[in-house]
C-alpha cells in the first residue's frame, strides 16, 4: 500500500520534474545556455570521431577486392545518407511538437534541422554519384534509393524556401512544421512507389548485391562514422538553434546583456 | 443621443500589446465591446487600427499579447472588397463565401437598392467603378445577422451621400442592440455616444 | 453552395472551359514534334506523357486556386463563415478538380489515340486519371494554401508540391503501363484509392491550416 | 534602369534564384520517373524532354510577366513614362529571360548528364537553349501583353503563344539531335539566330501595342 | 485668393462624350485646362470621373466621342497606387516605371520626409499599413517636374493631417504655375480659386 502511494508520489514527482524540464525547454534562455554547454564537449569529440574513423577507414582497411580503393568513400557516403534520412523524421517530429504545444523552440529545432540535413542530403548524392562513376559506369542512375534520396532533397529544400520566403517567422514555422509533417507522411509512400516502380522495370538490383558480404574490418569504421555523422548533426543543429534564437531574441533583455554584458539592463 | 444600457459583452480585449517591424504599436489595451456601443478607433496612418481589427476578428492570431475573446463571429469589412470581378453584384451577394446562410433574393435586391446599386444587380462587378465597387461589398451591412460589426474604413471611395446612408445605418445597427467597431480618418455623424480610442498614444478616452 | 460558387466562377466564360483541353492538346503535339513521330517510340512513352502533362497542368493551375481570393479579400471573410472550413476548402479544391483533372480525363481517349495508346489501355487510362488528378489536386491545394500569402510564391509551390505528386504519378503509369501490356491494373487502381482516401481524410485539414496561416502573416 | 529594377524584383529573396533551377531539376526527374529508367530510351527522348521543359516553363512564367504591374497600376505608370515603349518592354522581357532561360540553358549540362545525352551534344544544347528561350521569352511578352488585361486570362495565354513556339522547339531539338548523331549543327543555330532577330525587331513591338490594347479595356 | 493669369493651355478636350455599359456619362463636354487652374471633378459614385481622368491621361484612346489633346505628360495618380510590395519605399521611388530620368538620393530621401514616411524609408512597403503605401505613391508629388497633375481620390486612406500636407502642395503647384485636376468626395481647402466640373449632369460650373 504504501510502495504505491510511493509509486504514485515519484510518477507525480516526475510529472513535475517533466513538467519543470518542458518549461525550461521553452525558455530561450536556459536552451542558449544548454545548448551551448553540449557543443562545448561534443563537438571536440566528433571531431575526434571522425578523424578516427577517417583514418580508420581510409588507411587502415584492406582495398575491396572488386571496387579497390575506390570504395573507400563509403566512409562519407553512407553515413550522411543514413543521417540525412533520420534527419527529416527529427524535423517532422519537432515540427508536430510546434503546431500541437506551441511550443517556440521546437520550432528553432524544426527551422535548424532543414539545412542540416539538406547538406547532408547532397552530401550522400555527390558521393553517391562519384562512386557511380568507377562502379557503375554512370554518374546517375534512376534507381529506388537514388531516386528517393533526390526526393528528400527537393523535401528538404522545400522547407528551406518557404521559411525563407515568409517575413514572419512566426508564421513561416508553423507553415513549415504543416509541410514536413505532409512530407512526413509521403516519405514511406515515395520509398514503397520508387522501390515497387523500380522494380516492375528492372528487377536486378546492381547496386546492394555486395552488401551482406561487408567485412567486419570494413564494418566497425562504418559504425564509428556513422555514430560520428550522427553526433555532427546534432552539433551543428545545436550551433544553428543558439544562432537563430540569438536572431529571434535579439530585442530582449538577456540577448543584449549577453552582447554588451556591462551595457545598460 | 440615445444610449442603451450596458449591455453584454460581444468582444472582450485584455492586456493587449502588440509591436510590428520593431515598433510598439500598443501596449496594455483592455476594453470591452459591449452590445450597444460604438467605438471609433483613431489614429494616423499606421498607427496600428487595421492591425487591432483583425485582432478583434480573429484573423490575426498571433504576434501579439494579451487575451481577445469573443461571443460571436462578427461582419468584418476590410480594406479590400471581398467582391468577385466576374460575378455581377447580385450574385456576388447571394454566393458570398462567408456566407453560411443564404439570403433570399428580394432581400439581396432591397440590400442593393439601399446602397444605390439599382441598375447595376447584374452588372460584371469588374465593370463597376471603383465606389460602386465597394458598395456591393457594403450591401452586406443590410443583410448580414451578425451583431458586432468590424468596419474598416468603410467610407473608402463612397460619395457624400452615400456615407450619410451609411452613418444611418450604423446608427440604426447600434440602436437595435448591436455593437459596431469603425475606423475612420472622417468624423462620424451619428445620434449616437461614440466611443473613442486613439491608438497614437494608445489611450481610451 | 460554395462548390456551385466556385464552379461558376471557373466556367464564367465559355472560353475558359476549352482553354485546359486546348493546352493538353498543345501540349500533347508538343511531344510527337519534341521527340520524333516514330509511332512505336511514341505508344512506350504516351502513359508518361500523359501524366506529366495532367501533373504539371494540376501544378500550374492550383496556384491560383486561392490566389484571387486573397488578393480581393474574400479569403478572410471565407475564414470567418460560420461553415467549417474543412468543407470550404473540399469544394475549392473539387471544383479545381472538376475543371482540371475530370475533365482531363474525360478527354484523355483522344490523345491516347494521338499518341498511339493501344486502345485496351484506355479505360484504365480514364480510371486512374480521374483518380489521380483528385489527389493531385487535394496535395495542390496544401502547397497553395501554404504560399498563397507571399509576396512572391513564384515557382516556390512546384518545390514544395511536385515531390508529394510523385507516388501518384509513379502508380497512375503504372496501371498504364500494366494495362497496355495486360498485366491485372486493380492493385495499383486500389493503391490510388487508398491514397485519395488520405489526402480527403488529410488534405483539407492541411490547406485550412496553412490557410489560417498565410492571412496572418 | 528598368532592367535592374525587374531584375532585382525576381532575385529580391536569393532563394528565389534558386526556385526555377529546383523547378527545372524536379521536371526533369518527373520523365524517368513517368516514362521508365532505362537509360538509352532516355537518352532518346532526351533532347526533346529538355526542350519542352524549357518551352512550358518559359510559358508558364511568362503570363507573370506583366500581371503584377498591372494588378498595382504599374503599368499605367510605365505607358505614360517618357521614354519609349520599346525599351521598357525590352527590359522586362530581356530580366523574364535571364531568369528562366538564360538560367535554364546554363545549368542544362546537368539535366543533360541526368538524361543520359550524350556529352558531345551538351555544347549545342546549351547554346540553342540560350537562342531558343529568348526567342521564347519574346514572343510570350505578346501572348501576356494581349491577355493581362483579362480577368480570367486563366490558360489563354498558352493558346495563344504555344503554337507560336513550335518552330523553335522544331529547330531546338534538330540541333541537338544534330548534334548527338554528328551532323553539322550550324545551320539549324544559325536558323534560330535567325528567328531571334527577328524577335528582337517585331516581338517588342506587338507587345507594346498589346500593353496599351490591355490597359484600355 | 490668388488666381494667375490665364496661363498657356495644357489640356483640351473638344466635345467629348463617352458612354459605359449602355448609359451616357457625359456629351459634349469641352474644357481647357490651363496653367495655374485647379480643377476638382466632381460626381456621385460611377458618375465618370475616373473614366474622364483616364482619357485625359491617354491612357484610355477609344471609345468615345470627341477630341483630347495635351501639351506634355501629366503625372497620373490612379486608384491603384504602383507600388511594388517587395520594393521599399525608396526603392520603388527611385526605380519608378514611369522615371525617365532618375531621383537623386536626397530628393527621395525629402519626398519621403514630406509624406511623412520618415523611419519606413527601407521596410517592404508589403509591410506598411494602407496609408502609408499610399503615401509611397503621392511622394511622387514631391518629386516630379510634370505640370499637368491628374489625381484620382489621392486622399484615399490618409488621415487627417496628410491630407491637409497633400492640399497645401496641390496648393502650392498650381500657385507656381501647374494645373492640377482632382478627383475628391471632399471639399478641397486650398487656397485658390476651385474651378468645379460636375459629372452628375456633365455641366460644368
Ligand atoms: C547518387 C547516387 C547515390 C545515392 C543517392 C545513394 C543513396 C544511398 C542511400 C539513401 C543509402 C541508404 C542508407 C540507409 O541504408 O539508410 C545508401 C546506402 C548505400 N549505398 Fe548508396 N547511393 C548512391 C550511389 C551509390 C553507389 C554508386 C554505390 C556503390 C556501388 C553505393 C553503395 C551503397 C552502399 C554499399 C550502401 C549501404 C547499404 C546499406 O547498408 O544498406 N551507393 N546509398
Ligand atoms: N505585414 C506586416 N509586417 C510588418 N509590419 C507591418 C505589417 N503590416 C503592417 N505593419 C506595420 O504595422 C503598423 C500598423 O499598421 P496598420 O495597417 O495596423 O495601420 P493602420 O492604423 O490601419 O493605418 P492606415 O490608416 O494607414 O490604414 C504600420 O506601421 C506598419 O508598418
Ligand atoms: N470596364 C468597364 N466596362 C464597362 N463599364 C464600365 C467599366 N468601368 C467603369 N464602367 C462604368 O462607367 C461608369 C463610370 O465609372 P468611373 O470609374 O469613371 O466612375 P467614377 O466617377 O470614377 O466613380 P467612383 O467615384 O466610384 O470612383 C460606371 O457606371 C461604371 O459602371
Ligand atoms: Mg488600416
Ligand atoms: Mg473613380
Amino acid at each position: 500500500m504504501s510502495s504505491r502511494i510511493g509509486a504514485a508520489q515519484k510518477g507525480l514527482y516526475n510529472l513535475t520534474v517533466m513538467w519543470t524540464f518542458f518549461h525550461k525547454l521553452g525558455s530561450p534562455p536556459w536552451l542558449y545556455g544548454i545548448a551551448g554547454a553540449i557543443v562545448r564537449w561534443l563537438l571536440p569529440l566528433t571531431i575526434l570521431a571522425l578523424l578516427v574513423g577517417a583514418a580508420w577507414g581510409l588507411l587502415f582497411t584492406s582495398p575491396d577486392f572488386r571496387q579497390g580503393n575506390s570504395y573507400r568513400i563509403i566512409y562519407i557516403h553512407v553515413p550522411s545518407a543514413v543521417v540525412a534520412l533520420a534527419g527529416y523524421y527529427v524535423m517532422a517530429i519537432a515540427g508536430a511538437v510546434s503546431l500541437i504545444w506551441r511550443m517556440k523552440m521546437a520550432d528553432v529545432a524544426m527551422k535548424a534541422a532543414a539545412p542540416v540535413g539538406a547538406a547532408l542530403t547532397f552530401i550522400a548524392l555527390f558521393t553517391g554519384a562519384l562512386w557511380g562513376k568507377p562502379t557503375w559506369g554512370t554518374w546517375w542512375e534512376w534507381d529506388a534509393r537514388i531516386t528517393s534520396m533526390l526526393i528528400l532533397l527537393f523535401l528538404y529544400l522545400g522547407v528551406v524556401a518557404l521559411y525563407e520566403a515568409f517575413d514572419n517567422k512566426e508564421a513561416a514555422g508553423r507553415a513549415c512544421a504543416i509541410l514536413s509533417l505532409v512530407g512526413m507522411v509521403n516519405i514511406p509512400i515515395i520509398y514503397k512507389s520508387v522501390d515497387w516502380w523500380y522494380s516492375l522495370h528492372q528487377p536486378a538490383s546492381i547496386k546492394f548485391s555486395g552488401e551482406s558480404a561487408i567485412d567486419s574490418s570494413m564494418l566497425y569504421p562504418l559504425l564509428l562514422m556513422i555514430g560520428a555523422f550522427y553526433a555532427l548533426f546534432t552539433c551543428c543543429l545545436l550551433m544553428n538553434m543558439r544562432a537563430e534564437l540569438l536572431q529571434r531574441e535579439s530585442r530582449t533583455a538577456w540577448v543584449r546583456r549577453l552582447v554588451k554584458p556591462d551595457g545598460p539592463r | 443621443m440615445t444610449d442603451s444600457a450596458v449591455g453584454e459583452s460581444l468582444a472582450e480585449v485584455k492586456d493587449l500589446g502588440l509591436a510590428r517591424g520593431g515598433r510598439v504599436l500598443f501596449e496594455s489595451l483592455s476594453f470591452a465591446i459591449r452590445a450597444g456601443e460604438l467605438w471609433q478607433l483613431e489614429g494616423g496612418n499606421g498607427a496600428g487600427k487595421t492591425s487591432l481589427l483583425r485582432i478583434l476578428a480573429g484573423l490575426s492570431r498571433y504576434g501579439f499579447d494579451g487575451l481577445v475573446s469573443r461571443a460571436e463571429v462578427p461582419l468584418y469589412v476590410g480594406h479590400q472588397a471581398a467582391v468577385k470581378g466576374l460575378f455581377s453584384a447580385r450574385e456576388n451577394l447571394s454566393w458570398h463565401v462567408s456566407g453560411g446562410c443564404v439570403f433570399a433574393d428580394e432581400q439581396i435586391e432591397q440590400a442593393l437598392q439601399r446602397v444605390g446599386l439599382c441598375g447595376f444587380e447584374d452588372t460584371p462587378s469588374h465593370a463597376l467603378s471603383a465606389g460602386q465597387h465597394r458598395r456591393v461589398n457594403l450591401a452586406r451591412l443590410f443583410l448580414s445577422e451578425a451583431r458586432l460589426w468590424l468596419l474598416d474604413e468603410p467610407f473608402t471611395a463612397i460619395d457624400a451621400a452615400g456615407v450619410s446612408e451609411l452613418q444611418e445605418r450604423i446608427g440604426g445597427h447600434v440602436a437595435r442592440g448591436g455593437a459596431v467597431v469603425v475606423t475612420s480618418h472622417q468624423p462620424l455623424h451619428v445620434d449616437h455616444t461614440v466611443h473613442h480610442l486613439s491608438l497614437d498614444g494608445a489611450r481610451i478616452s | 453552395m460554395l462548390l456551385r460558387r466556385q464552379l461558376s466562377l471557373a466556367i464564367r466564360r465559355p472560353i475558359e472551359i476549352g482553354n485546359p483541353l486546348v493546352f493538353f492538346a498543345i501540349v500533347v503535339a508538343l511531344f510527337p514534334l519534341g521527340i520524333g513521330p516514330a509511332s512505336e517510340q511514341l505508344a512506350m512513352i504516351a502513359p508518361g506523357a500523359i501524366w506529366i502533362i495532367a501533373l504539371l497542368s494540376s501544378l500550374l493551375t492550383s496556384d491560383s486556386v486561392f490566389r484571387s481570393d486573397f488578393d480581393d479579400g474574400s479569403l478572410e471573410q471565407l475564414l470567418l463563415a460560420p461553415q467549417p472550413l474543412y468543407l470550404s476548402v473540399l469544394a475549392y479544391l473539387c471544383a479545381h478538380w472538376v475543371v482540371t483533372g475530370l475533365l482531363l480525363a474525360l478527354v484523355s481517349p483522344v490523345f491516347a489515340l494521338m499518341l498511339n495508346l493501344p486502345a485496351e489501355a484506355v479505360g484504365t487510362l480514364m480510371v486512374s486519371l480521374a483518380l489521380g488528378t483528385a489527389v493531385l489536386s487535394l496535395v495542390g491545394g496544401i502547397g497553395a494554401a501554404l504560399t498563397v500569402g507571399l509576396k512572391r510564391g513564384g515557382m516556390l509551390i512546384s518545390l514544395l508540391i511536385l515531390p508529394l505528386y510523385i507516388p501518384v504519378l509513379i502508380f497512375g503509369t503504372a496501371a498504364v503501363q500494366a494495362a497496355v501490356s495486360g498485366a491485372p491494373v486493380g492493385p495499383f487502381l486500389a493503391l490510388l484509392g487508398a491514397m485519395l482516401s488520405l489526402a480527403i481524410a488529410l488534405g483539407p485539414l492541411a490547406t485550412a491550416a496553412g490557410l489560417r496561416i498565410s492571412i496572418d502573416a
